[in-house]
C-alpha cells in the first residue's frame, strides 16, 4: 500500500517540478495528461473486464464544445469551458451508455468502435460545419478573466491539468475501492453470481461508463485548449486504439498507471521522432509488444512489483490505491 | 499397460491430483469412484494431457508419456468420453465418430470396418447416424461420445462419469453396451469414472477410490461390503 | 547525429534546454524544421518532398550555407495528426533550437501552425499548402508563403478551359472530401459562373479522401455524359480514379480537367491519354518550356533522377522554393544588418517584397506574405521520348494576372472575372518539342 | 431517375462489396478460430496489395504474358498469408491465447502499427498500381455505360469461388473439419488427436491469404498508397459485426449490403456515403447484438 503512495507521490514531484526545469515540455506533459485520463477512463472499464475501442468519441467531443464555444463570444473563458465540454461529453456518454452497457466482450469494443467511427465520418464530413478534415482552431481564452501570452498560459494549463488529474485519480480510486468499484470486478470475474446477489450489473456498468466518459471528455477539452486546434482525427480509432494501448502500457493495477503509460508514450513518440521520424509507429509498436510479453502487468506493475505472476487469467493486480 | 505413479496436478495454484499411484492392464475394467470435486475427471484429463502435472510419471506400455502433446495421444489407442459428451454440435452423429479416425490418416476401410463394429455394439446409433448432433437427448448423446471414443480406443477406453444423468432405462441400456463392448473387445482396457459405484459393480473388475486427489485402490473390488469399508456408501 | 542524440536525451529527460542562439551572433548552425508527410496517403508528395530538401540543403551548404552558416534540416511527420504535428513542431522549435520551420503541405497543418509560429516567434516558410484563406482571412507576421495559392491555380485552370474548349455545356466534378477539394470547386464554381453562367453542373461528387474504388462515380459520369470533368484530386486518388475511368471509357466520353496531374504524370505513364488538360499547383515542370534546358534544371533532374529514379514532381519545385527563398531573405536581410546575422524579425521584414528565381521562373513575395508564382497548364500528348504523357499547347499564366490581389477575398474576386482575362496579352503560350 | 441506374448502382455495390466479402471472411474466420480480432488484419490487405502489383509489374518488365498476373495474385495471396501470417501467429499470437482479449488485440494492433511502417520501408510511399490485368479482361456494355470484366464478373467470381470453396473446404474436408471442431471444443479436439496448436496456425495463414488474396486484386483496380490497410480494416470490422462475428455466408451478406449501401448512397444521398457501413453496423448490432446471422444455439464456423 504505501509503496502505491509512493508511485504515485514520486510521480506527482516530478511532473511538479518538471516545466520549471524544462519550459518547452510544458504542452507535451499537458497532453500526456490528457491522454493519461482518456485511459484512467479505459483503466475504470477493463476493471469490469470490457475493452472500449472507441473513447476517442468523447474525447473528441469534448474537444470540438470547446473549439466552438471558443469560437463563439460567450464561451471565452478556461474555467466555463472545461466544465461545460466535460459535462458535454458525460451526456453523450449517458446516452450512448444507455444501451451499450448490455453488450459484453467484443461487442463491447465494436459498438463503441463504430458509434466514434460514426461521429469521425460526421465531422469529416460536415465540412461546412466542423472545418472536415482539417478541423477547426481553437482560439486561446482567458484564464480566470486574464488574458495571457502563450507561455503563461501553457505553465498555468499544465498545473491546473494536474491537479485536475490528481483529483481525477483520486476520485477514481476512492471509486475503485467504493461498493460499486467492487462491483465493477464481479462483472469481470462472474457477472452471474453479482446478479444473483440482487445487484444489476448493468446499473454498475452504466455508472462506470458514464465516469470513463466524462474522464475522456475533460482530457479532450483540455487537449482542444492547448494545442489551439481540433481535427475529426481525435475520434479516429486508431486513437481510441492508443488510450487502450496506453492503460496496458502503463499497466492497470493502479491509477497512478495510466500516466505513467502517457508520460511513457510520449517519451517514446518524441524520442522516435527525432531517431526514426519515417518509423515512429513501428517503435511504438515493439514498444507495446515487449510490454505484452514482458511487462504484461505495465510499468506500474514493474514499479509496484508483480505480484500475482501465477494467475494467467487475472493479468490485471487487483490493488487499487493509487 | 498405462502405469500411473506419484502424480500430482493443479488447477490455477491448487492441487487436485496428490500423487496418485494407478494401473491398467491390458483388457482390465477399473472403477473409479468418487464425489464430486474429487479429482476424478481430473486425472482422466491427465492422462489425457490437459493437466499442469507437477511430479509423478505417466507410462503407456512402458514409455513415458508426459511429454507428449495432447492431441498425439489418442494416437497411442486411447478414446476418452468426456463426462459432458462434448460432441461437434454443427456436426452429424457418423461425422462425430468417424472425425478422430479422419484425422489421424486412418484408412478409409478401416474406418468403415471399426463404425461396423461400433454400430455392433451401439445399435441405436446406426440409425440416427444422419442426425445432428445438436439435436441428441442425454442419453443418445452419452451412446454417441462412447462410440467416438470407441473409434480410436484400440487399447484403452476413458468413460467420464457415463451414467451421470441418465434416467434408470437409459442407464441400463448403457451398461448393456458396456457389457457388449466387454464381450466383443475383450483386449480393450475400460476405466469408468462414476460418483455411484453400485452402477458398475456388475462388470468392473477392480476399484480404486478417489478423495481430494488421493487414490486408494478398493481391497476386493465393487463388493458391497469393501465400498462400504472404503467409506463410499 | 551527435546533436539529435543529445536533444532526445534532453527530450527524455527534459534535465537540458537548447537557447536560441542570440541576435546577431552567428550560430553554429542553422536548424531548419520541416514539417511533411513521412507517412500516410500525403507522403507521396512529403517523401519527395524531403529527398529535394536533403540535395537542396546539401547543395546549399556545400556553397557555404546561409551567409556562412551551415543549415541542418530537421524533419517532423505530418501524417502523425495535426495535434501531434503542433507538439513535434514546439519540440524543434524549442528544444532543438530551430529559427526556421516550413510549414506544411496540407492546408490543415498551415491553418494550425501558423498561430503556434506566432506564438513561437520563428519564421515559418510554409512550402507547399495551398489555400487562399490563410493570407486572406489571417494576418501572420511569422508566417510567409513562398509559392502561389489554390485561388491562383483554380483560375488559370479555369482560363485555360475557356480558351481550349470554350463552348462546353455541362460539367461534374469529383474531388476529394477535404478542405482542398471543397475549397477548390467553390472557387472554380464561382469564377465558371461569371464566365459562362448557362453551363450546366450535372453532378458533384465528393468521394472520401483515399478511396480505393470510384466505380459508381464513374458509373454515374458514364451515364450523364459531362462535357467536362473536373477533378483536383492528386496522389493515389487521382491515379486510381484515371486508372478506373480509362479503362471503362470515361476519358474518351468527357474532356477531364486534372489541375494537379502534373504529380502523376510518370505514375499514370500509358494510362493517361491525349486530350487530358493538366496542371501541376504553379509553373513546375521537369519540361517546363522555358527552363527545361538552364543547366539548374539540368543538374537538379539528373540528381533528384539519381538519388529516387523518378522525375520530379511539383512538391520537389515548391521545396527548392522555400529553400532558396529563405537564403535570399537572409542574404538581404543580412545585407541590410551590416553583414551581421539578423534576428528573426529582420529575417520576416526581408522577406517581403523579396524576389528571387527558382527552377521555373520567378517568385515574388507579396506584401501580405502571400508568394506571386505563375502557373502552367497544358493539354496530354504521348510522344516517343518518354513513356509518360507530357504537357503540348502550354499556357503560361503569369502569378501576378491570376492571383487575387491583395485586400481581397479570392472567392469574390472570382465571382468577378471578366471574359477578358482568358486572352490576356499577358499570358505566353507554347507547343511540346524535343 | 431512371430504374435502370438502380440496376447499375447495383452492379458497383457488387464489386465492391465482393472485395470487402474476401477481406472480411479472413478476418472472420480467424475470429471464429482463434477468438482473437486480428487489427493487423488490414496490413495484409495492403501487403497482399503491394506484393502482388510488385510481382505483375516485375513480369510485365520481363517481357511474360498478361495473363500470369492471375496465377501470381494467387501466389503472392498465399506467400504473404504463410510467412507474414505465419510469423505473426507462430512468433506472437501463439503465447497470448488465453490470455484477456484486450491484450491479444493490442498485440495484432501493435503488429499493425508495425506493418504499416514495414511497408513504407520496402514498398516505399509512392503511389503503385498495376492495371494491366484489368484492361488485359477488357470491358463489358451494360445499358449503354462501360463496365470493366475483372471488376464486374472476376472479382465477384473469386469471391463466389471463395465462398463456396471455404465451406465446402470445412465441411467435406477432414481438415476443414477439425478446424470446425476446434472452434466448437478446442480441447475435445484435441482429444480426439486434432493438433490444435498446427489448426491455429494454418487458420491463420488461411485467415491472412484471404486478406492477402482481397489486396492482390484490388491491386489491379486502386492506386496502392501507404495507409490503405487501415481504412480497409474498419471497414472488415463492420462487415465481421454486422454479419456475426465467425459467420461465413454471414459475411457474404453484409458484404454485399454495405456494398449496395455505398452505391446506393453515391446516387442518393452522397453526403451518407462514408457513413453507410457504420450505421448499417450499429443499427444492427442495437438490434442483434450478436450480428444479424449469429443464433445462440449455433455455433461460429
Amino acid at each position: 500500500m504505501a509503496r502505491q503512495y509512493l508511485i504515485g507521490a514520486a510521480l506527482l514531484i516530478a511532473l511538479i517540478v518538471f516545466p520549471v526545469v524544462s519550459p518547452w515540455s510544458t504542452v507535451i506533459l499537458t497532453v500526456a495528461l490528457c491522454e493519461g485520463l482518456a485511459a484512467l477512463g479505459i483503466l475504470v472499464l477493463l476493471r469490469a473486464g470490457q475493452v472500449s475501442f472507441g473513447h476517442g468519441l468523447f474525447f473528441a467531443f469534448s474537444a470540438y464544445v470547446v473549439a466552438f464555444m471558443a469560437a463563439a463570444s460567450f464561451g471565452h473563458e478556461v474555467l466555463l469551458l472545461v466544465p461545460i465540454a466535460t459535462a458535454a461529453s458525460g451526456l453523450v456518454a449517458a446516452l450512448v451508455g444507455l444501451f451499450i452497457v448490455r453488450y459484453r466482450a467484443i461487442f463491447f469494443g465494436m459498438l463503441n468502435l463504430a458509434i466514434s467511427m460514426v461521429f469521425f465520418s460526421l465531422l469529416e464530413k460536415l465540412f461546412s460545419v466542423t472545418g472536415g478534415a482539417d478541423g477547426k482552431r481553437v482560439p486561446r481564452p482567458t484564464l480566470a478573466g486574464m488574458t495571457l501570452e502563450r507561455e503563461t498560459f501553457e505553465f498555468w494549463m499544465f498545473y491546473i491539468t494536474l491537479a485536475l488529474a490528481v483529483t481525477a485519480a483520486l476520485g477514481v480510486a476512492r471509486y475503485l475501492l467504493s461498493p460499486g468499484g467492487k462491483a465493477l470486478e464481479a462483472i469481470k470475474s462472474n457477472e452471474t453470481r453479482l446478479e444473483y446477489l440482487g445487484v444489476s450489473s448493468r446499473k454498475v456498468l452504466y455508472g462506470a461508463y458514464l465516469l470513463s466518459g466524462l474522464l475522456a471528455g475533460l482530457g479532450g477539452a483540455i487537449i482542444a485548449l492547448v494545442s489551439g486546434h481540433v481535427t475529426p482525427e481525435l475520434a479516429y480509432w486508431v486513437r481510441s486504439g492508443e488510450f487502450v494501448f496506453i492503460a496496458i502500457l502503463g499497466g492497470v493495477g493502479g491509477v497512478a498507471g495510466p500516466f505513467l503509460g502517457a508520460l511513457m508514450f510520449q517519451i517514446i513518440r518524441g524520442y522516435a521522432a527525432v531517431h526514426a521520424p519515417e518509423t515512429w509507429h513501428a517503435v511504438l509498436g515493439v514498444m507495446l509488444l515487449v510490454i505484452i510479453f514482458f511487462a504484461p502487468s505495465g510499468l506500474y506493475g514493474l514499479i509496484a512489483g508483480r505480484k500475482r505472476k501465477s494467475a494467467p487469467k487475472e493479468t490485471a493486480p487487483k490493488e487499487t490505491a493509487p | 499397460m498405462l502405469e500411473i505413479s506419484g502424480l500430482s496436478a493443479v488447477i490455477e495454484g491448487v492441487q487436485v491430483l496428490r500423487k496418485v499411484d494407478f494401473a491398467l492392464a491390458e483388457g482390465a475394467t477399473v472403477a473409479l469412484i468418487g464425489r464430486n470435486g474429487a479429482g476424478k475427471t481430473s486425472l482422466l484429463r491427465a492422462i489425457m494431457g490437459f493437466m499442469t502435472v507437477t511430479e509423478g510419471t505417466i507410462a503407456f506400455d512402458g514409455r513415458p508419456i508426459l511429454t507428449m502433446p495432447p492431441h498425439e495421444r489418442p494416437r497411442l489407442g486411447i478414446g476418452y468420453a468426456p463426462e459432458d459428451r462434448r460432441l461437434f454440435s454443427s456436426f452429424s452423429i457418423e461425422e462425430n465418430i468417424r472425425l478422430p479416425a479422419e484425422v489421424m490418416k486412418v484408412p478409409g476401410a478401416e474406418i468403415a470396418r471399426r463404425l461396423e463394429g461400433i454400430y455392433q455394439v451401439l445399435p441405436e446409433l446406426a440409425d440416427l447416424r444422419h442426425r445432428a448432433a445438436a439435436g441428441l437427448s442425454g442419453g443418445q448423446g452419452k451412446m454417441a461420445a462412447l462410440a467416438r471414443a470407441l473409434m480410436v480406443g484400440q487399447r484403452i477406453i476413458l468413460l467420464d462419469e457415463p451414467f451421470q444423468g441418465l434416467a434408470p432405462v437409459l442407464a441400463q441400456r448403457y451398461a448393456a453396451a458396456l457389457r457388449a463392448l466387454r464381450d466383443s473387445h475383450p483386449e480393450i482396457a475400460l476405466l469408468i469414472t462414476e460418483s455411484n459405484p453400485s452402477l458398475l459393480r456388475s462388470f468392473a473388475e477392480r476399484a480404486y477410490a478417489i478423495e481430494r486427489g488421493e487414490v486408494t485402490e478398493v481391497a476386493g473390488g465393487l463388493a458391497a461390503s469393501s465400498l462400504e469399508a472404503a467409506g463410499l456408501h | 547525429m551527435a546533436i539529435k542524440r543529445s536533444a532526445a536525451v534532453a527530450f527524455a529527460l527534459g534535465a537540458l534546454m537548447a537557447l536560441p542562439a542570440l541576435a546577431q551572433d552567428k550560430p553554429k548552425e542553422l536548424v531548419v524544421g520541416i514539417a511533411t508527410f513521412l507517412s500516410g496517403p500525403a507522403s507521396v508528395f512529403g517523401v519527395p518532398g524531403k529527398n529535394a530538401a536533403d540535395l537542396f540543403f546539401e547543395e546549399l551548404n556545400a556553397k557555404g550555407g546561409i551567409l556562412g552558416v551551415p543549415v541542418k534540416p530537421v524533419y517532423v511527420d505530418e501524417g502523425a495528426g495535426t495535434n501531434q504535428l503542433i507538439s513535434e513542431y514546439r519540440r524543434v522549435v524549442q528544444d532543438q533550437g530551430a529559427q526556421v520551420m516550413f510549414g506544411a503541405i496540407s492546408s490543415g497543418s498551415c491553418n494550425a501552425l501558423a498561430p503556434v509560429a506566432e506564438d513561437l516567434k520563428v519564421v515559418n516558410v510554409m512550402w507547399d499548402c495551398g489555400t487562399q484563406t490563410i493570407f486572406e482571412e489571417g494576418k501572420w507576421k511569422y508566417s510567409v508563403r513562398t509559392q502561389g495559392h489554390a485561388g491562383a491555380e483554380m483560375m488559370a485552370t479555369l482560363l485555360y478551359l475557356m480558351k481550349t474548349k470554350p463552348d462546353f455545356k455541362t460539367i461534374a466534378v469529383v474531388n476529394q472530401d477535404y478542405a482542398w477539394g471543397r475549397e477548390s470547386w467553390a472557387l472554380f464554381q464561382a469564377g465558371l459562373k461569371a464566365l459562362k453562367p448557362d453551363v450546366k453542373i450535372v453532378a458533384e461528387l465528393f468521394p472520401k479522401f483515399g478511396a480505393p474504388d470510384f466505380s459508381t462515380e464513374i458509373t454515374r459520369l458514364s451515364a450523364l455524359r459531362p462535357d467536362v470533368v473536373l477533378s483536383t484530386s492528386w496522389g493515389g486518388d487521382l491515379d486510381t480514379f484515371v486508372q478506373q475511368a480509362a479503362a471503362r471509357g470515361l476519358l474518351k466520353q468527357s474532356t477531364f480537367v486534372l489541375p494537379l496531374a502534373e504529380s502523376s504524370m510518370e505514375r499514370l505513364g500509358a494510362v493517361m491519354p491525349e486530350g487530358v488538360i493538366v496542371g501541376g499547383r504553379g509553373d513546375h515542370y521537369f519540361l517546363h518550356p522555358k527552363h527545361k534546358n538552364s543547366a539548374e534544371m539540368q543538374s537538379f533532374v539528373k540528381k533528384y533522377r539519381d538519388k529516387t529514379n523518378v522525375y520530379p514532381i511539383y512538391p520537389t519545385f515548391h521545396m527548392n522554393q522555400a529553400v532558396t527563398g529563405l537564403a535570399k531573405a537572409y542574404e538581404k536581410a543580412g545585407a541590410a544588418n551590416g553583414g551581421k546575422w539578423p534576428t528573426k524579425e529582420q529575417v520576416i521584414a526581408a522577406f517581403e517584397g523579396l524576389e528571387f528565381k527558382s527552377l521555373t521562373g520567378t517568385i515574388t513575395i507579396r506584401s501580405d506574405h502571400q508568394g506571386l508564382e505563375d502557373q502552367l497548364l497544358g493539354t496530354t500528348k504521348r510522344v516517343p521520348e518518354y513513356p509518360f504523357a507530357v504537357y503540348d499547347k502550354m499556357a503560361l499564366y503569369p502569378g501576378k494576372l491570376v492571383t487575387t490581389p491583395v485586400g481581397e477575398k479570392s472567392l469574390e474576386w472570382f465571382a468577378k472575372t471578366k471574359l477578358d482575362l482568358v486572352n490576356d496579352k499577358s499570358i505566353e503560350t507554347f507547343d511540346y518539342s524535343k | 431517375m431512371p430504374p435502370e441506374m438502380l440496376f447499375l448502382a447495383a452492379l458497383d455495390g457488387l464489386a465492391y462489396g465482393s472485395l470487402l466479402f474476401l477481406v472480411a471472411v479472413g478476418l472472420s474466420l480467424i475470429f471464429g478460430v482463434l477468438g482473437v480480432l486480428n487489427v493487423a488484419h488490414g496490413s495484409f490487405y495492403a501487403i497482399g496489395a503491394y506484393v502482388a502489383a510488385s510481382a505483375v509489374l516485375a513480369a510485365a518488365g520481363m517481357g511474360l504474358p498478361t495473363w500470369l498476373a492471375f496465377p501470381l495474385f494467387l501466389i503472392s495471396a498465399i506467400l504473404v498469408g504463410v510467412v507474414v501470417g505465419g510469423t505473426v501467429e507462430a512468433l506472437l499470437l501463439r503465447r497470448i491465447y488465453g490470455k484477456e482479449e484486450v491484450l491479444q488485440l493490442l498485440v495484432t494492433f501493435a503488429v499493425f502499427m508495425i506493418l504499416e511502417d514495414a511497408q513504407k520501408v520496402v514498398f516505399g510511399t509512392q503511389p503503385l498500381f498495376a492495371n494491366a490485368p484489368m484492361n488485359w479482361l477488357g470491358t463489358i456494355e451494360v445499358f449503354g455505360i462501360y463496365y470493366t470484366n475483372y471488376q464486374l464478373i472476376l472479382i465477384p467470381l473469386v469471391a463466389l469461388a471463395v465462398l463456396v470453396g471455404l465451406r465446402l473446404f470445412l465441411r467435406r474436408t477432414s481438415f476443414g473439419r477439425a478446424i470446425v471442431a476446434v472452434t466448437q471444443d478446442r480441447e475435445a479436439a484435441m482429444a480426439m488427436g486434432i493438433n490444435a496448436t498446427r489448426i491455429y496456425l494454418f487458420t491463420f495463414m488461411i485467415g491472412a491469404s484471404l486478406a492477402a488474396l482481397g489486396g492482390a486484386l484490388s491491386s489491379a483496380t486502386t492506386s496502392l498508397t501507404p495507409g490503405i490497410g487501415s481504412g480497409m480494416i474498419v471497414l472488415s470490422f463492420a462487415v465481421a459485426a454486422t454479419a456475426g462475428l465467425g459467420r461465413i455466408e454471414g459475411a457474404a451478406v453484409a458484404a454485399l449490403m454495405i456494398g449496395l449501401g455505398r452505391s446506393a448512397a453515391v446516387y442518393f444521398a452522397p453526403e451518407f456515403d462514408v457513413l453507410i457501413p457504420y450505421l448499417i453496423m450499429v443499427v444492427v448490432l442495437l438490434i442483434k447484438p450478436e450480428g444479424l446471422f449469429t443464433t445462440l444455439q449455433t455455433r461460429k464456423v
